[in-house]
């Protein structure tokens, strides 16, 4: 492969991993905020044939992305609704979600299958894309790729950065703190449960208006992406950078997987294309090692020196989950 | 009379809830341009009309139960097991890789599919262990463990199918080469029914109803589920506890693997585990944990799969509408407890 | 305790609410009573109803939309039939079924005759041509029915109906190889088998000769490069991605992708890029409709006419001369888009030049006259001579070919 | 400024929290508020503080009548409450808890903060790191935190539930100094507290609390007598101090090193006796804990050995010591003691020895029974362990102990709890005893660690005492050693080294 290639094959991740980016920073800032979401799986392929439909219907493919984004916040709707207000499994909930709002899709999705759609055209932004390396790279995408880009920082400034991303920290991390300072917090849960659903909802129409255009049912090759991308966020510890890190090591392998293809006879497809999974394991192993128990007491009985430096290699890698995640928060 | 009209206004929100999955049901149904009625109708006829038909219902409702059942055990301790369908699927690759093993030997027939039952037990109590030491020694929360683990079972059958395992000549979906008929579990002639495994389906439940009802060990179990660190403090082994609960789940999803393969496919296919993980989860959280309801349950459920084919035959609808009605049910439950719950609070105060 | 009879009632209900639900229409008399049992003899109906079992969904724009439109070809040529379908006929969209079963289903809707549309069904469709000796069964693709095949089941009312596409994926390699400004195809194939294999290998041989006989170029200056996914269509965390290997072709020096997949990825990838101004093009698969997603940078369609091959065999079956044999049906040279005669054919895209469009047609008269590129000396890919100079491959060499052939990048075999 | 409560009633389901409570607080004065546990104290002040609204009732501030619904309504008329766990951030920066929740603009300019805290903090003489995380911080440091934080707010009416709790003797003294100094520049303190001490050294006016109503105001001089009197009803007397200690060794700690993320503690030397009571005392996160998790076998020591019946066990999980005949009561029941959703029956069948497979309901619907009769539970076999009061709570999990134990350790026996409840539970306890168990708990109140330990073990910052005998020292000496002084008096084991 050329240098020039490999570039292109590099943009191409960035735009490949778009969708997860924006499920995994959604489903982020919805359990930033204490609440998780498992319906992803299904929102994203709902999403995807109500964006298609809309903007094969309309014509705009603003209009399918507008309509995916209010789905999946419908959908994130309900589970704020059934767990904030009625105070049922988060788990639960959103479980049968994932699996309900797939068979709808495919339902309701059926006079839509292999139709001829819009597809968001890519957008060469002007000057930056001549830059060498990087012009390639970023700067000849479309735009909810560039979007996407934007989002990650954009998330990670308002949760590190601001007062009122703070406060969402604080509001995941103990509620009722947050409540002695002010937050209504089972409010701001429904905001960011349906503002993370709404990112989550978005991940469909970009799968089908543009990352892997049109509506094909079942066999759309979309049922799976959203279980990943819920990996990809654990993966990410809440932290937008490293979700997107996440989402972009995950759609890095996929390509390596099939680039390496010729050059690897004797390893199946499959064992490639699955090498994803082992190492999310893996990783979700290493930072979640060090908070076990039986860690610390193999430590404490090894000697100083090798306690001190395995301890601290655990430390560094730990992710904790924001402490009251899925947890209700009642005022008295 | 408090307890009485606490019952009628349980009942009350639970009708309420079938009644919404209803309606939403059918809502969908007249957008697309369905009749509601019609739709209902034929799911019913095909899953029950006719002897032939109701055991198809059978056919699929055994490994749905013995999921559901296995499932009924990891929720008692307060564990997701969503990786249950790797470890259905493990139980059918372990299954079939016996029974290969026995082709061509000696072995006489009954022999070699109680063995590749007995291997697909283990076969998914293995994956299931793999989930559960990811979980106990390695702080992996078993939802995340589970789904990455379904997805390396299905690699690992695609991989099996299409190498090792392929058929001569050919690789393809179709999956293994069939066994011979004498390694089928015997059926009912004239339908793909066996009493075996209708008979194994009630043994299962019966042994985990027992075990979660009568037993040290479930109530155990329950303590480990409801609060961790005190059923520790109190004495019991929480981890070995929770590995014993991944280790019977395991074993159940195995076995729902193997009656998979030596009962309904007689090979290994790409998608053997037939959703009926997922299928099993709903199933459990609709009758709140409690063994026996799982059967009737669970044979509803196995019912709408099965009777949803007459959609595309009579009414060329999609048969996903099955799944639909299966999961607005089962929210609409979960929501209607909710709301009883603030209903009876709102009462009291 | 509470909870339980809660429970009890509750299914109550359930059953109450679906009781009533079934017997609303209470005029209409159950299903069954007017339908005979599986395994008698139909009543004789002036019409006919068959029964067909589509592996993907019936609107998928690729094989099992082909095969739908072959039914309601037959419906309209063939006075009072009527098709019985059942699309999604897989383990992963219907859980807990087998083919055989719905087989069942459809011919307890009335159903004389049953096709199962896909190789996948192979196991089923002779459970069920066993289980039911009545009733004729066809199975399109597959070589059970093929006496000197290598898997010869002897079955009365089994026959496999395939498609000679090896032709069709000459065309689409011809086109694609007149086309090429890089001198680069590729060929996006589904999983490794002996099918995909030779008709991979057909694709190859079209280009090379193309290539070599009208464009006057070294035969070792074309690249051909297969890329499996791994399946019939993507499935995330267990395929790879055909939109990301459309994507790398594309982006690779590969300027035209020819579809190997259930799915137009290729097709719909090559419109983005075309879009994006390179010069890219795409040869999708299996559907005459198939273009229609990207006309502008379609180069064609080899695709299945499977209604003709159908019709007779219903035809045969109602005078009663209808006996067990194997078909391999090629185009009809005369017109190979003849929606009457052609079981494969090969329509082209509005992307093709009329030059390449000129050369393509002599190219199909060619093949019309007798040319067989199934002809020595042909080499596989590691290089072992599989036919002789001149030698004249066999319809079980082409069927069952071993490897890709040298020439050709790309996995041959899946691991063992 | 001047607050009034006027008429306040709360319910809570069936219970009468606050019953007609009035009250007027001048401004510039520091206001105790006196009560047992449940006399109704917090919900007065959550009341107050927007936590929670009353049922009926006014508030009046400078004579205005107010509606406060929320904390931050609170904050808005100038009321600030100090809760007794501080409710903060603490995986967050101290920084950062300070922007939570403060009216500054969306990126907010940490500079600003910085220079307008250390301001404030040079005022008050505190010495907190902007950059540290709150988990880092001693409690008396949250403390200072959140003081910091309401006045930075603009809050002048101050509420402080129970301060004193986990906090060293300096650092109390540093927080009285400062509350007077506050008082000084007119703001209201409201201090709640059940330490008389406390009320008598700092408040300028005491109100009495008991159950849900106000039964009393006091200002100084105070009548210590007439104190106790109007919040227990009636003059309380401790029973008398009972010795039972053996010269049979139960446990034997050897040099023992422990070490947690925050805290090591070495060369711990502890032999304890049947029926001898060790209390453990010092300022939470000391070590304390620690040291008894380590005595359970809860938590593995990095050094040393620990003995139990002469037998060494060093290393070894909890459910090995248990069956050696140790046991472990945690402070928080619901979390970590009882399983909440069984019910009495399910635990005593849990709890039970001699276990087969499948469960004999009727023999244990007798034991439970009878153990219900003998703690004095008040409810049935079947009723689920949260339907019960926290008291009959810390009853049913002594109820669960097995009879043979020879080494006990707890947490706070009697936290949360009446003081009947307790003589009744340490009536037990020492019951146990006589008949041999040894005992070690963990207590913050001096008084009931002074009351019922044979010796005492007092651990400041990861340092620990010898075992004191208890008729050997007095409240003051231990109150210093938890703060941290007079510890060159005691002979150090690392000095002895």
């Amino acid at each position: 492969m050329t240098g020039i290639s490999i570039l292109i094959g590099l943009a191409g991740i960035i735009t490949a991993a778009a969708p997860i980016v924006f499920a995994t920073i959604g489903e982020t800032i919805t359990e930033r905020a204490g609440v998780i979401n498992l319906s992803v799986n299904g929102t994203i392929i709902l999403t995807a044939m109500v964006g298609f439909a809309t903007a094969v219907t309309t014509g705009s493919t603003l209009l399918g992305f507008l309509a995916g984004m209010l789905v999946g916040g419908l959908v994130s709707l309900i589970i704020a609704f059934s767990s904030i207000t009625l105070k049922q499994s988060q788990v639960a909930v959103g479980f049968v979600l994932a699996l309900l709002c797939r068979d709808l899709a495919y339902f309701l999705g059926n006079p839509f299958m292999g139709l001829s759609g819009p597809r968001l055209s890519n957008f060469h932004i002007p000057l930056l894309k001549d830059i060498p390396l990087l012009g390639v790279l970023f700067f000849r995408q479309d735009v909810m790729t560039y979007l996407s880009i934007l989002l990650i920082f954009a998330a990670w400034i308002w949760i590190f950065r601001t007062r009122p991303g703070l406060m969402l920290q604080g509001i995941g991390e103990r509620p009722a703190a947050a409540f002695v300072r002010g937050a209504n917090v089972n409010l701001m849960r429904y905001v960011y449960t349906v503002i993370g659903g709404a990112l989550v909802g978005l991940a469909g129409p970009v799968y089908s208006l543009s990352v892997k255009a049109g509506w094909k049912g079942t066999i759309s090759g979309l049922d799976g992406i959203g279980w990943i991308a819920l990996a990809i966020t654990i993966f990410g510890g809440w932290n937008p950078l490293r979700a997107a890190f996440g989402a972009y090591l995950f759609a890095l392998l996929q390509w390596a997987g099939l680039v390496l293809q010729p050059s690897l006879p004797n390893i199946p497809s499959q064992v490639l294309q699955v090498a994803p999974f082992p190492l999310m394991i893996l990783a979700l192993l290493l930072v979640n090692i060090g908070n076990t128990e039986w860690i610390e007491r193999t430590l404490a009985g090894l000697p100083e020196d090798v306690r001190r430096l395995i301890a601290k290699i655990l430390r560094s890698l730990r992710a904790s989950p924001p402490a009251s995640l899925g947890v209700p928060f009642e005022q008295d | 009379m408090q307890k009485l009209s606490d019952r009628g206004i349980n009942l009350l929100f639970q009708s309420g809830a079938i009644l919404l999955a209803l309606l939403f049901t059918t809502i969908v149904l007249v957008l697309s341009d369905a009749p509601p009625i019609e739709a209902y109708r034929n799911i019913l006829i095909g899953s029950f009309s006719s002897w032939k038909q109701f055991s198809d219902v059978l056919v699929a409702w055994v490994p749905l139960l013995l999921a559901t059942a296995g499932l009924l055990v990891t929720f008692t301790a307060g564990l997701w097991n969503i990786g249950i369908e790797g470890q259905i699927t493990l139980g059918a690759i372990f299954c079939t890789g016996l029974l290969r093993l026995t082709l061509g030997g000696d072995v006489p027939p009954w022999m070699a599919i109680s063995l590749s039952i007995l291997a697909g037990m283990i076969g998914g109590a293995l994956w299931a262990a793999l989930a559960g030491v990811l979980k106990t020694f390695g702080g992996v929360n078993e939802i995340f463990g589970g789904l990455g683990l379904n997805f390396v079972a299905t690699a690992l059958t695609l991989w099996l199918i299409f190498g090792p395992w392929k058929r001569p000549g050919i690789g393809s979906m179709s999956g293994t080469e069939p066994f011979p008929m004498e390694l089928w579990l015997p059926q009912i002639p004239g339908l793909r029914l066996s009493v075996w495994s209708i008979l194994i389906a009630v043994i299962g439940i019966a042994i985990i109803y027992l075990l979660l009802q009568g037993t040290y060990f479930g109530l155990k179990l329950k303590a480990v589920g409801k609060n961790m660190r005190s059923a520790y403090i109190l004495g019991i082994p929480t981890t070995r506890y929770m590995m014993s609960s991944f280790l019977i789940c395991g074993l159940f999803a195995g076995l729902a693997g193997s009656i998979q393969v030596v009962a309904v496919y007689h090979r290994l296919i790409p998608s053997i585990s037939s959703g009926y993980g997922y299928l099993g989860l709903l199933v459990a959280m609709l009758v709140n944990y409690q063994a026996l309801w799982s059967i009737p349950v669970s044979l509803f459920f196995a019912a709408l799969n099965i009777g949803s084919i007459q959609l595309p035959i009579v009414l060329k609808l999609d048969s996903a509408l099955a799944g639909v009605l299966q999961g607005s049910l089962v929210l609409f439950v979960l929501i209607m407890q909710g709301a009883r719950s603030r209903f009876t609070k709102r009462l009291l105060r | 305790m509470k909870k339980s009879v809660i429970w009890r009632l509750l299914s109550l209900l359930l059953v109450a609410v679906f009781v009533l639900a079934a017997c609303t229409p209470a005029a209409t008399p159950p299903a069954e009573e007017t339908q005979p049992p599986a395994g008698e003899e139909p009543p004789a109906a002036e019409g006919l109803k068959f029964g067909m079992l589509l592996v993907g969904p019936f609107n998928d724009h690729g094989w099992s939309q082909a095969h739908y439109e072959a039914g309601e070809y037959v419906e309209e040529k063939l006075a009072g039939s009527e098709m019985v379908y059942v699309d999604k006929v897989n383990p992963a969209d219907r859980p807990g079924t087998t083919p055989a079963q719905l087989a069942e289903s459809v011919v307890q809707q009335g159903a004389t005759i049953v096709i199962f549309n896909s190789d996948d069904m192979k196991d089923s469709a002779l459970e069920f041509a066993q289980a039911n000796p009545t009733i004729p069964v066809i199975h399109a693709s597959g070589d059970s029915s093929w006496v000197d095949g290598a898997d010869f089941k002897n079955l009365p009312n089994l026959i496999n109906i395939m498609g000679r596409m090896e032709y069709g994926k000459m065309m689409a390699g011809c086109a694609a190889a007149l086309t090429t400004q890089t001198g680069n195809i590729g060929y996006l194939g589904p999983l490794i088998n002996d099918e995909t294999r030779r008709l991979a290998a057909s694709a190859y041989l079209g280009a090379r000769y193309c290539w070599e006989n009208y464009l006057d170029k070294d035969p070792a200056d074309l690249g051909f490069k297969v890329t499996w996914i791994g399946f019939w269509f993507n499935i995330p965390g267990v395929t790879s991605d055909p939109t990301q290997v459309a994507d790398d072709f594309f982006n690779s020096n590969f300027d035209v992708v020819i579809s190997g997949i259930d799915t137009t990825e290729g097709l719909v990838e090559a419109k983005k890029f075309a879009a994006e101004g390179k010069a890219v093009w795409a040869i999708p698969y299996d559907y005459i409709g198939s273009c229609s997603e990207a006309p502008e940078v379609c180069l064609g369609v080899p695709y299945f006419n499977w209604g003709p091959a159908y019709l007779e065999n219903f035809k045969a079956i109602q005078e009663g001369t209808w006996e067990a044999h194997w078909e391999w049906n090629g185009p009809d040279w005369s017109d190979i888009n003849n929606p009457d005669t052609s079981a494969i054919g090969f329509v082209k895209g509005d992307a093709l030049s009329d030059e390449a469009s000129a050369q393509l047609d002599q190219f199909i008269s060619e093949l019309a006259g007798g040319l067989n590129l199934w002809t020595g000396p042909i080499n596989l890919q590691d290089g072992t001579p599989y036919l002789a100079d001149g030698e004249v491959a066999t319809d079980q060499q082409v069927w069952y070919l071993p490897q890709l052939l040298e020439g050709m990048e790309g996995q041959s075999v899946p691991s063992e | 400024m001047e607050v009034s409560l006027i008429g306040i009633h709360k319910y809570f389901g069936a219970v009468h929290a606050n019953e007609d409570i009035t009250l007027k607080i001048p401004s510039g004065s520091i206001q105790g508020i006196l009560g047992e546990n449940g006399a109704g104290k917090s919900t007065l002040m959550k009341v107050l503080s927007g936590f929670i609204q009353a049922d009926k009732g006014e508030i009046l501030l400078n004579g205005k009548q107010v509606v406060i619904e929320s904390p931050s309504d609170a904050i808005q008329h100038g009321i600030g409450m100090l809760h007794q766990d501080p409710l903060d951030f603490p995986p967050m920066k101290v920084i950062d808890n300070f922007i939570i929740g403060s009216r500054l603009p969306l990126f907010p300019k940490k500079s600003v903060v910085y220079r307008e805290i250390t301001q404030l903090q040079k005022q008050f003489d505190f010495d907190l790191d902007l950059e540290a995380y709150v988990e880092s911080l001693t409690v008396g440091e949250r403390q200072q935190l959140e003081i910091l934080r309401l006045l930075w707010l603009g809050a002048s009416v101050l509420i402080l539930d129970e301060p004193t709790t986990g906090i060293s003797a300096p650092q109390k003294n540093k927080l009285f100094e400062t509350l007077r100094l506050l008082a000084g520049q007119g703001k209201t303190i409201i201090f709640v507290s059940h330490k008389l001490e406390d009320v008598e050294q700092l408040c300028d006016r005491v109100a009495v609390l008991r159950q849900g109503k106000l039964v009393g105001v006091e200002v100084p001089p105070y009548n210590i007598e007439s104190l106790v009197t109007l919040m227990f009803g009636k003059l309380v007397n401790l029973a008398d101090r009972q010795d039972t200690c053996t010269e049979t060794p139960i446990l034997r700690v050897e040099d023992l090193a422990l070490e947690s993320p925050r805290l090591r503690i070495d060369h711990v030397n502890l032999e304890v006796r049947e029926g001898e009571v060790i209390g453990l005392a010092g300022m939470e996160g000391s070590g304390q804990l620690l040291f008894l998790q380590a005595c359970a076998g809860l938590v593995r020591p990095i050094h040393g050995r620990i003995l139990i019946n002469n037998k060494d066990l060093t290393g070894k999980r909890y459910h090995v010591l248990m069956k050696e005949g140790v046991t472990y009561l945690p402070a928080s029941r619901m979390e970590e003691g009882l399983v909440m959703g069984l019910t009495l029956n399910e635990h005593f069948a849990l709890a039970g020895e001699n276990q087969g497979v499948f469960i004999d309901r009727q023999a244990i619907q007798e034991v439970t029974s009878t153990r219900i009769k003998e703690f004095n539970i008040k409810g049935t076999p079947r009723s689920t362990v949260e339907s019960l009061s926290g008291g009959n709570q810390q009853r049913a999990l002594l109820a669960l102990m097995k009879n043979q134990h020879s080494l006990i350790l707890m947490e706070h026996p009697t936290r949360g709890l009446d003081i009947e409840s307790s003589i009744w539970i340490w009536s037990k306890l020492k019951n146990r005893c006589s008949s041999g168990s040894a005992i070690i708990f963990i207590s913050s109140d001096l008084e009931e660690i002074l009351h019922y330990s044979d010796r005492i073990l007092v651990f400041f910052a990861g340092k620990v005492s010898p075992p004191i005998p208890a008729e050997a020292t007095h409240v003051d000496q231990l109150g210093q050693l938890i703060g941290g002084k007079g510890w060159d008096k005691l002979g150090l084991p690392d000095l002895q080294l």
